[in-house]
C-alpha cells in the first residue's frame, strides 16, 4: 500500500525538483506533472534495438524495475514496520539497488559503443565509492536506535545530531546515487559529460520508460530513508494522518534543498567525485563517533 | 735432548728461509736428522726396542729415501730455481719465530706437563707443525708444499717419540707405511701437474672457482 | 625408543572436518568431471593419464590435511598437498612461465610450512606428542608468551597458502598457470585448507589467547580484502583477474574467522560462533563460484585460446551456456542477491553491526565499523571488477579474430559448470538451511554451546536488550523479484522493436574498435587509487624519420608495491651476500689451507669460551 | 666372521682386475660382489648381538655396524652403475680398456679403506685407513687426467692431507693424555672407560684437532673448500662414494672421539663446537647453491649442507638429535647416491654442466630425469621421503633443547637452500629439450640402481624396518644419549 504510494508519486517528486530548480531560475519550467507525460509518451513509443546487443540488454530495464519495487517495499514510509520486513533491512536495499546497478551496467556494455562502456565505468565508479558511506550512515542511526531493524530505527523519538550528520552525509550519498549536479546532470545532451545517461543512451520507448520510472523510485527511496532517518516524525504517537502529512513535508523539504543544491553548484570533474564521496564517508564515520560518544 | 729439539726448529727455520728447491730438501734432510738423533736418544734413555726400530725407519725413510726421491723430481723436472715466495725470507722468519713463541706461550699456559722437557718438546713439535702448515701456505710450487707437509710430520713425530714415548708398535709402523704411499702419491701427481700443465705452480692452478 | 612420532594415520571426523571434506569434494567433482572435455582437447593420452593420476592424488592429500588427527601427519599430508599442486602448477612444463611460477609457488609455500613445523614443534614441546587432543590439552599450560609466538608462526605458515597480503604474491603466478580445473580446486579448495588450519590450529586447539591475535587477523583481512580486489581491477587477464579475487574473498572469509577470534575473547559466544558461521559460509560460497567461475574462464581460454579479456568478446551469443554460467558466478561474487555470495557477506556485515551494537570499548565499535566499510567497498569494486570481465568477454563485439570462431564448450565441461551454478543458486536460496548446518559446525569449533541465544537466519537476536531482531529471506526475494519481473512482462510485455545499429553519432563505420576497452573501464579506478597503484606510463615512437612518426605506442603499467618494497630487496640482499662469499672458493689452494690454520688458532685461542 | 668377508671380498675384486681382461665382466663381478658385501653388512644388522669383535684388531658394536651398513649400500649402488657407466666411457673413448680395470682396482681398494674405517679396534689405525682412503681416491678424482681433474685432485690430497695431519695431532695428543692415566694402548673402549681421569685441557686441545682434521675430511666449513672441486672432477660413482660415505667415515672418527671427550669434559664443549661449525656449513653451502652454475658442484655444496645438517643434529644432542642425526647419515647416503647418479646420466647425455644451458631433461631422458625430480624431492626434505623427517626430528631435538637461534637459523638455511635447488634444476628438468636430442634408453643396471635407491629413500621415510630402528637406537645409547 505504502510502497504503492511511493511508486505512484516517485516520478512526481522529479517534477517537483525541476520546478524548484526553475523557479529558482526566475523561469516558470513544466509543471510537476511533466514526469508522468514524458513516461506515457516514451511508453507508448516504438523502441529501438542495437543489433549488437544480447538478452542481458533486453531483460535488464524489468530487472532494474524489480529491484527498485523490492527495495520500495523494505522502506518505512509512515508505517513503523515496512511491508517486506520478513525478506531483509536497510543492507538488502543497498544490495537490491546494486544487483540493478549492475545489470544496468553490463547493458550498456552490451550495445558495444563507447558512450555506454563510458556510463557503466563512471557509474560503478561512483557507486561502488558510495556504498561504504551509504551503510556507514544508516549504521550510525541505528547504532543510536540500538537495533539495525530500520522499523525499530524509524521509531525511535528523539532527533539526535549523529543522527542528522548521519542525514546529511546521507543526502551527499542519494545525490551521487540519482545522478544529480554536482556528480552528474540529468538534462545534458552531450554525451560525454554523461554518467546515468550515457550508459542507458541505447535504450528507448517502454524499456527506457522502465529505467526511468525505476529511478524515479530510487530517488524517492533514498529520500524517505532520509526522511525517517532524520526527522522519524513520521510515526510520532503513530496517528497516521499526522504521520503522512509529516512524511509528506519532508519528502518536499529534501527535494527543495536537492533542487536548491542543483541549482547553486556547478558540476564535478569526475575525479572530484571521490573526495566528495570521501568526505561523505567521513562524515558518516563522525557521525558513528558522535553517536557513540552519545549526542 | 734439547740440542736436537733446538735444531729441529733451527732447521725448520732454515727451510723457511730457503730461497732454493734444494736448500729446502736439504734443511728438511738436516731436520729429520736432528728428529732420528731425537728419537734414538729418547730409545737409549727408554731402552726400549721399539724406538730404536722407529728411530731407524726414520734415519731409512726420511734422511735417505725421501730426500732422495725429492732431489730426483727436482732434477728430473729441473727446477733447482726459485721456489716462489709469497712473502720474503726475512718476513716469513718474523713470522716462524711468532709461531713459535705462540705455541711455547700456549704450551705452558694450557698444559701441564710431567716434565720441563716434555713441555718443550712438546712446544718445540707444535711450532714446528706450525711452521710446516706455514710453509705450505706461503710457498707456490707443489714440492714446497709437500716438503711442507712432511716438516708437519716431523712435528707429529717429534711429539710421537718424545712427549708420549713413543706410540704402540705396529701404529707407529703403519703411519710409516702411510707416510711412505703419501709422498709416492704426491710424486706421481706432481710429475702429472707437470706434464700437463708444464710447471708445478700450484698457485696457479685456479681455474676451479665458487 | 625410536618411534618420536607415530606416522599411523589417526583420522579425526568433527563437523569442522567433515564441513571441509565436503566442501573438498563439492568443488573436485565437476571439476572432474569438467576436466575430461578439457584435457581431451589439449593434451596426449599420456599426459592425460598424468594429469589424472595427480588429480586423484590432489583430492586425497586435500582430504588427508582436513582430516587427520594428529600433526604430524598434518604435516606430511600438507607437504604432499604442496607438492602435488606444485607439479600441477608445472603442468605445461614446456612453458617458462610455469616453470617459474611453480619455484615461486613452491619456495612460498615452503617457507610458510617451515613457519608451521615450528609452530608444530613448539607446541610439541609441551605436549610430547602430535595428537590433537593432547595437543588442545597441552595448550592450557603454554605461557602466553609462547603462545603469542606459536600464533604468529602458524597465522604466517597458514597465511601463506591462504594468500592473505603480504605473503599473496605466487597465488596470481600459481593459480593461472595450472589447467583450468586445477585453478578452480586450487583457488575453490587448497587454499582454504589454510583457513582450516588457522580454525583447527588457533581456535580450536590454541584458543584464543589475547585480543590483539583478532584484531591482527582483521586488519591483515581488511588490507587483502582492498589489495586483492584493486590489482584485480587492474588486471586483464582472466584467471589473473580471479586470482586476485580469491585474494580478496579470503580476506572476507578471515574478517569473519578473525571477528569471531575477538569475540571469543571477549566472551561474546554468540556472536563469536555468528561470524564464524559468516566466514565459513563465505568459504563454502567462495569455494562454489569461484571453482565456477575459473572453469567458465577455462572454458573460454580452450574455446578462444587467449586469457586477455582485452582481446575477447561477443561470446555471449558463440557460447550462451559459458555466458550464463559466468554471469551468475560473477553476480554471486559481487554478492547480488539472492545468490550465495550475497547471503555470506550480508551475514558477515551484520556480525560487525551487531558486534559494535554490543561491543564493549568506543575503540572496538569504530574498529567494527570501519570492517563493515571495507566490506562494503570491496563489493563494490567487485561488482564494477565483473562489470568489466563479463561485459570484455562476453558482450558487445569481438575484439580480435580469436573469439569470433569460438563454439561452445563440451559436454562433460557444460555438466560441470552447471553442477556448480545449481549448487551457487542453491546456497543461495537454502541459507536458513546451511545456516543451521554451519552453526553445530562453529559450535562444535569454538566448542560452546549458545542455545540460550537465539540465533536462526530469520530473526536472530543476542542480547536480550535488543528490540527486534532483523531478517533475511532469500526465497522471499527471488520470490518477488521474480514476481515483479513476470508482472512486468505480462502487464506491458513489449510493443513493436526496430534492430538498427547502435548510436553512432553519425560515425558511419561503428566496430570493434570504438569498444570501451578494459583499460578504459578501469581508469577511473586506476586513479582513484593512484596513491596505491602509483600508476606510471611508458611511450615509444616508431619514427621513420626525425620529423615524420610512423606510430606512436602508449603502455600504463601499475607498480607491484609488495614485489617492489619487500620481496625484491630481500632476494637482492640474499643475492649480493651470496655473491661476496663467493670469494671464498677462490680457487687458490693456498687460501684454503691458510681457512685450517685460521680455525686452528682461533679454536686454540678460544678454546676455552665453548 | 662375516666381518671379514666384508673386507675380504674387496680385497679379491681389488687383485681381480689383473686377471680378468673384460671390464664388463669386471663390473658385473664387482656388483656381484658387494651384493654379497651388501648381504653381509645386512646380516651383521639383523643379528647386532651375535657379533663378536674377532680379533684384538677389530672392534664392532652398533654405531659400526650402522656405518657399515651405509658404506655398503652406497658401494653397492655405485658398483652396479659403474658397470654401465664405465662402459659407455670406454664406447665413447673417454678411457681405455686397461684405464678401466685401474678404475676397478682403486675402486675397491678405496671401498676396503672406507669399510676398515668403522672396524678398527685402533684409533691410530682408524687415522691411518681414512689416510688410505684419501689416497686411494685422489686417483679416481684425478681419473679423466685433465687438467680441472688434475688440479682437484692435488687440491683435494693437499688440503686433506693437511687436515689428516691435524688429526693424527689430535690422536697423538689423545694418546699422551691417555698414557699419563696409563692406558698405553690405542684401544678405544680403554680410553672410553679410562676417560674421567684424564687432562681435561689435554683432551680439550686433542679435541680441537681432531675436529678441524676429521672436518676437513667430512667437508665442514671453512675447511670444506676440496669438496666441491673433488666432488664435481671425480667420475660420476665415486663422487656418489665421496660424498655418500666418505664424509661419513671422517664423521665416523669424530664421533668415536667425541665419545671420550663427552665421558671427560661433558657433552657441552663438543655439541657447542658442532652447532658452531654446522651453522658456518649450512650458511656457506646455501650461499654458493644459490650462486651455482654446476649440476655436481650444486651436489657437492649440498652435501656440505647435509653434513652441516648431520652436525646440527649430533650438537642438539640428546636422543632426538643423535637419532636424527644417524637417521640423516643414511638418508643423505641414499638420496644423494641418486642424485650423482642422475646428474652423471644427465651430464652424460647432455655433454656439459652447466645449468644455465641445459634444459628440458623431463623429455629427454624421462626414466632419469623422473627419478631426479623425485629425488631432488627428496634432497630438499619434502616428505613422504626419509630427509624430512630426519630434519624434523633435528628441527625437534633445537627446539626441545631450546635453541632457538641456532634452530632459527636453520629453518632459514634450509629454505634458502630449498629455494636454490629448486630453482636452479627446475629450469634444467623442465622446458623444451634441445631440438635433434633423441629420447634415451638407460641400461637395466642403471635402472635398476635408481629404483633401489628411491625406494630406499621412501621406505626409510615412511616404514622404518624394525631392525635398522634398533640399530640407529643402540647407537644412540652408544653415543651416550640415554
Amino acid at each position: 500500500m505504502e510502497s504503492l504510494f511511493i511508486i505512484i508519486i516517485a516520478p512526481m517528486v522529479s517534477g517537483i525538483i525541476t520546478k524548484v530548480k526553475n523557479n529558482l531560475r526566475m523561469r516558470v519550467g513544466p509543471g510537476v506533472f511533466q514526469p508522468y507525460y514524458n513516461l506515457i509518451k516514451l511508453f507508448y513509443k516504438e523502441e529501438v534495438v542495437s543489433d549488437k546487443t544480447s538478452w542481458i540488454f533486453s531483460i535488464a530495464p524489468s530487472i532494474v524495475l524489480a529491484s527498485v519495487v523490492l527495495a520500495a517495499l523494505l522502506v518505512p514510509i509512515f508505517t513503523i514496520t515496512p511491508y517486506a520486513h520478513h525478506v531483509g533491512e536497510f543492507l538488502l536495499i543497498i544490495f537490491i539497488l546494486a544487483l540493478g546497478r549492475f545489470f544496468l551496467a553490463l547493458a550498456g556494455l552490451d550495445a558495444g559503443s563507447s558512450f555506454g562502456g563510458m556510463g557503466s565505468s563512471r557509474e560503478m565508479f561512483i557507486s561502488s565509492l558510495a556504498e561504504p558511506a551509504a551503510i556507514l550512515s544508516i549504521f550510525a542511526v541505528s547504532l543510536n536506535a540500538g537495533t539495525t531493524n530500520l522499523g525499530a530505527i524509524s521509531s525511535a523519538h528523539a532527533v539526535k545530531f549523529s543522527s542528522i550528520a548521519a542525514g546529511l552525509s546521507l543526502l551527499m550519498v542519494a545525490i551521487a546515487e540519482t545522478s544529480r549536479i554536482p556528480i552528474d546532470n540529468q538534462e545534458t545532451h552531450l554525451e560525454l559529460t554523461m554518467i546515468h545517461e550515457a550508459m542507458v543512451l541505447e535504450y528507448s520507448g517502454r524499456s527506457l520508460a522502465f529505467i526511468e520510472l525505476a529511478s524515479h523510485i530510487k530517488q524517492m527511496i533514498f529520500f524517505s530513508l532520509i526522511a525517517n532517518i532524520l526527522f522519524p516524525f513520521a510515526v510520532l504517537g503513530g496517528n497516521i494522518v499526522f504521520g503522512i502529512a509529516a512524511y509528506i513535508l519532508e519528502i518536499l523539504a529534501i527535494s527543495a534543498v536537492v533542487g536548491f543544491i542543483e541549482v547553486s553548484v556547478a558540476k564535478m570533474r569526475l575525479f572530484r567525485v571521490v573526495d566528495f564521496l570521501a568526505f561523505s564517508f567521513v562524515i558518516s564515520l563522525a557521525a558513528i563517533v558522535i553517536s557513540i560518544m552519545g549526542a | 735432548m734439547y740440542i736436537f729439539l733446538i735444531g729441529i726448529i733451527i732447521m725448520s727455520y732454515t727451510m723457511v728461509m730457503a730461497k732454493r728447491m734444494t736448500s729446502l730438501v736439504a734443511s728438511f734432510r738436516m731436520q729429520s736428522l736432528f728428529l732420528f738423533l731425537a728419537t734414538f736418544f729418547m730409545a737409549m734413555k727408554e731402552k726400549s726396542a721399539e724406538l730404536y726400530i722407529v728411530a731407524g725407519l726414520l734415519l731409512l725413510l726420511k734422511v735417505i729415501l725421501i730426500p732422495k726421491f725429492l732431489s730426483d723430481i727436482i732434477r728430473k723436472l729441473k727446477m733447482e730455481e726459485g721456489i716462489g715466495l709469497f712473502l720474503n725470507p726475512l718476513v716469513s722468519l718474523l713470522i716462524a719465530v711468532f709461531l713459535t713463541y705462540i705455541s711455547y706461550v700456549f704450551t705452558t699456559r694450557v698444559i701441564t706437563f710431567a716434565s720441563a722437557s716434555q713441555a718443550f718438546s712438546f712446544s718445540a713439535s707444535l711450532s714446528v707443525t706450525m711452521i710446516g702448515l706455514f710453509i705450505m701456505i706461503f710457498r707456490m710450487k707443489a714440492l714446497s708444499q709437500v716438503i711442507g707437509f712432511l716438516a708437519m710430520e716431523n712435528g707429529l713425530f717429534l711429539v710421537a717419540s718424545t712427549v708420549s714415548g713413543g706410540m704402540p708398535f705396529f701404529v707407529e709402523i703403519a703411519i710409516f707405511m702411510d707416510v711412505f704411499v703419501s709422498v709416492v702419491i704426491f710424486g706421481i701427481f706432481i710429475y702429472r701437474i707437470n706434464k700437463l700443465f708444464t710447471h708445478i705452480d700450484v698457485s696457479k692452478l685456479n681455474t676451479l672457482r665458487r | 625408543m625410536g618411534n618420536f612420532f607415530d606416522i599411523r594415520m589417526s583420522f579425526l571426523f568433527d563437523p569442522l572436518a567433515v564441513f571441509f571434506l565436503s566442501v573438498i569434494f563439492l568443488v573436485s567433482l565437476p571439476s572432474a568431471v569438467y576436466s575430461i572435455g578439457y584435457l581431451a582437447k589439449k593434451y596426449s593420452p599420456r599426459k592425460i593419464a598424468y594429469a589424472w593420476f595427480l588429480l586423484t592424488a590432489f583430492i586425497i592429500s586435500m582430504a588427508l590435511v582436513v582430516s587427520v588427527a594428529s600433526a604430524l601427519t598434518f604435516l606430511i599430508a600438507w607437504e604432499i598437498m604442496s607438492l602435488v599442486s606444485y607439479f600441477l602448477v608445472v603442468f605445461d612444463s614446456k612453458e617458462e612461465k610455469s616453470v617459474q611460477a611453480g619455484v615461486i609457488y613452491l619456495v612460498m609455500t615452503h617457507v610458510g610450512t617451515a613457519f608451521i613445523m615450528a609452530g608444530f614443534l613448539i607446541m610439541h614441546k609441551y605436549a610430547n606428542s602430535f595428537d590433537f587432543i593432547s595437543l588442545k590439552q597441552a595448550s592450557a599450560i603454554m605461557p602466553s608468551s609462547v603462545k603469542n609466538i606459536v600464533f604468529l608462526f602458524l597465522l604466517t605458515g597458514f597465511g601463506t597458502k591462504a594468500g592473505i597480503v603480504p605473503f599473496h604474491i605466487w597465488l596470481p603466478y600459481a593459480h593461472p598457470q595450472a589447467p583450468s580445473h586445477i585453478s578452480s580446486i586450487m583457488s575453490g579448495v587448497m587454499i582454504k585448507t589454510g583457513i582450516y588450519g588457522i580454525i583447527r590450529f588457533v581456535i580450536f586447539i590454541l584458543g584464543v589467547d589475547s585480543m590483539w591475535w583478532g584484531s591482527l587477523i582483521l586488519v591483515l583481512a581488511g588490507v587483502s580484502c582492498l589489495v586483492g580486489v584493486i590489482y584485480a581491477l587492474m588486471e586483464h587477464d582472466i584467471k589473473k583477474l580471479l586470482a586476485y579475487h580469491s585474494i580478496e574473498n579470503i580476506g572476507i572469509i578471515l574478517l569473519g574467522v578473525g571477528s569471531s577470534m575477538v569475540f571469543l575473547k571477549l566472551n561474546m559466544p554468540g556472536l563469536a560462533i555468528f561470524s564464524l558461521i559468516a566466514g565459513l559460509y563465505h568459504l563454502i560460497n567462495h569455494a562454489v563460484f569461484k571453482g565456477l567461475l575459473f572453469l567458465c574462464a577455462g572454458g573460454v581460454y580452450s574455446a578462444t585460446g587467449t586469457r586477455d579479456i582485452e582481446r575477447l568478446g561477443g561470446l555471449i551469443k558463440k557460447m550462451p551456456l559459458t555466458a550464463f554460467s559466468f554471469l551468475i558466478g560473477a553476480m554471486a561474487i559481487s554478492a547480488l542477491p539472492p545468490l550465495n555470495g550475497f547471503v555470506s557477506e550480508w551475514l558477515t556485515l551484520q556480525a560487525f553491526f551487531v558486534a559494535s551494537l554490543t561491543a564493549c570499548t568506543a575503540g572496538l565499535k569504530i574498529f567494527f565499523s570501519l570492517c563493515a566499510a571495507i566490506l562494503a567497498l570491496t563489493g563494490g569494486l567487485a561488482a564494477a571488477c565483473f562489470v568489466k570481465a563479463f561485459g570484455m568477454v562476453f558482450l558487445a563485439m569481438p575484439r580480435s579474430k580469436s573469439p569470433e570462431n569460438a563454439s561452445e564448450v563440451s559436454l562433460s565441461m557444460k555438466t560441470g559448470m552447471l553442477f556448480l551454478v545449481f549448487f551457487t543458486i542453491a546456497l543461495g536460496l537454502g541459507a536458513g538451511f546451511v545456516f543451521r548446518l554451519l552453526k553445530v559446525v562453529a559450535q562444535s569449533v569454538a566448542s560452546c554451546d549458545i542455545g540460550a541465544v537465539k540465533l536462526s537466519l530469520n530473526d536472530f537476536m543476542f542480547l536480550e536488550g535488543q528490540a527486534s531482531g532483523v531478517n533475511l529471506s532469500t526465497p522471499l526475494v527471488a520470490l518477488i523479484l521474480g514476481a515483479v519481473m513476470i508482472g512486468i512482462y505480462l502487464g506491458f510485455g513489449r510493443n513493436k522493436i526496430r534492430k538498427y545499429n547502435t548510436w553512432d553519432c553519425g560515425y558511419y563505420k561503428l566496430g570493434s574498435r570504438n569498444e570501451y576497452t578494459a583499460t578504459g573501464f578501469s581508469k577511473p579506478f586506476r586513479i582513484a587509487f593512484n596513491f596505491f597503484l602509483m600508476p606510471y606510463t611508458r611511450t615509444e615512437k616508431l619514427r621513420k624519420s626525425f620529423y615524420y612518426i610512423r606510430s606512436f605506442k602508449y603502455e600504463t603499467f601499475t607498480t607491484p608495491v609488495f614485489k617492489k618494497y619487500m620481496y625484491y630487496p630481500l632476494i637482492g640482499m640474499i643475492f649480493t651476500t651470496a655473491k661476496f662469499m663467493r670469494r671464498l672458493q677462490s680457487g687458490s689452494i693456498h687460501m684454503y689451507i691458510s681457512y685450517i690454520f685460521i680455525t686452528i688458532l682461533v679454536l686454540i685461542i678460544f678454546m676455552n669460551k665453548f | 666372521m662375516n666381518i671379514l668377508f666384508i673386507l675380504i671380498v674387496p680385497f679379491i675384486l681389488a687383485v681381480l682386475p689383473s686377471v680378468v681382461k673384460k671390464p664388463r665382466l669386471l663390473g658385473i663381478l664387482n656388483s656381484v660382489g658387494y651384493l654379497f658385501v651388501l648381504l653381509c653388512s645386512l646380516w651383521l644388522v639383523l643379528k647386532p648381538d651375535m657379533v663378536v669383535s674377532p680379533s684384538r684388531f677389530f672392534y664392532i658394536d652398533a654405531l659400526s655396524i650402522f656405518f657399515i651398513f651405509t658404506i655398503s649400500i652406497v658401494t653397492f649402488s655405485a658398483a652396479l652403475f659403474s658397470v654401465d657407466y664405465i662402459e659407455r666411457d670406454i664406447s665413447s673413448f673417454f678411457i681405455s680398456r686397461n684405464k678401466a680395470r685401474a678404475y676397478y682396482t682403486f675402486f675397491n681398494i678405496f671401498s676396503l679403506s672406507m669399510f676398515f674405517v668403522p672396524m678398527v679396534r685402533n684409533l691410530a689405525l682408524g687415522w691411518v685407513a681414512i689416510e688410505m682412503t684419501t689416497l686411494a681416491s685422489a686417483f679416481l678424482v684425478g681419473f679423466y687426467n685433465t687438467k680441472s681433474s688434475i688440479e682437484a685432485a692435488w687440491k683435494y690430497i693437499m688440503v686433506c692431507s693437511v687436515g689428516i695431519i691435524f688429526a693424527l695431532f689430535g690422536t697423538i695428543v689423545f694418546y699422551y693424555a691417555s698414557s699419563c692415566v696409563g692406558v698405553k694402548n690405542l684401544n678405544w673402549a680403554d680410553m672410553v672407560s679410562a676417560s674421567h681421569s684424564m687432562d681435561k685441557n689435554l683432551i680439550k686441545i686433542a679435541f680441537l684437532f681432531i675436529l678441524v682434521g676429521y672436518g676437513t675430511k667430512a667437508g665442514l666449513a671453512p675447511m670444506h673448500t676440496w669438496l666441491p672441486d673433488a666432488h664435481s672432477q671425480a667420475i660420476s660413482p665415486i663422487s656418489a662414494l665421496l660424498s655418500g660415505v666418505l664424509l661419513k667415515t671422517a664423521i665416523y672418527a669424530i664421533l668415536r672421539f667425541t665419545i671420550i671427550t663427552n665421558e671427560c669434559v661433558g657433552s657441552d664443549f663438543s655439541s657447542k663446537l658442532f652447532i658452531i661449525f654446522a651453522l658456518i656449513s649450512l650458511g656457506v653451502s646455501a650461499g654458493f647453491i644459490i650462486i651455482q652454475k654446476q649440476m655436481k658442484r650444486l651436489l657437492a655444496y649440498s652435501s656440505i649442507e647435509h653434513v652441516g645438517v648431520i652436525f646440527l643434529g649430533f650438537g642438539f644432542g640428546g636422543v632426538i638429535g643423535l637419532y636424527g642425526a644417524l637417521f640423516h647419515v643414511l638418508n643423505h647416503a641414499v638420496t644423494k647416491s641418486l642424485m650423482f647418479f642422475g646428474a652423471a646420466n644427465i651430464i652424460k647425455k647432455y655433454k656439459k654442466d652447466n645449468m644455465n644451458i641445459m634444459r628440458g631433461v623431463i623429455s629427454s631422458m624421462p626414466f632419469t630425469g623422473t627419478m631426479f625430480i623425485l629425488g631432488m624431492f627428496a634432497l630438499i626434505g619434502m616428505p613422504p621421503f626419509s630427509i624430512f623427517f630426519s630434519e624434523l626430528l633435528i628441527l625437534m631435538a633445537g627446539l626441545g633443547k631450546g635453541l632457538y637461534l641456532a634452530s632459527g637459523l636453520y629453518l632459514f638455511f634450509i629454505a634458502l637452500i630449498f629455494g636454490g635447488i629448486l630453482f636452479h634444476f627446475s629450469k634444467v628438468l623442465f622446458g623444451d629439450k634441445p631440438d635433434g636430442m633423441a629420447c634415451a634408453k638407460e641400461g637395466a643396471s642403471v635402472k635398476i640402481v635408481f629404483i633401489f635407491l628411491f625406494i630406499l629413500t621412501v621406505v626409510l621415510g615412511l616404514a622404518m624396518p624394525g631392525f635398522l630402528n634398533k640399530i640407529i637406537a643402540s647407537s644412540v645409547a652408544i653415543l651416550g644419549g640415554a
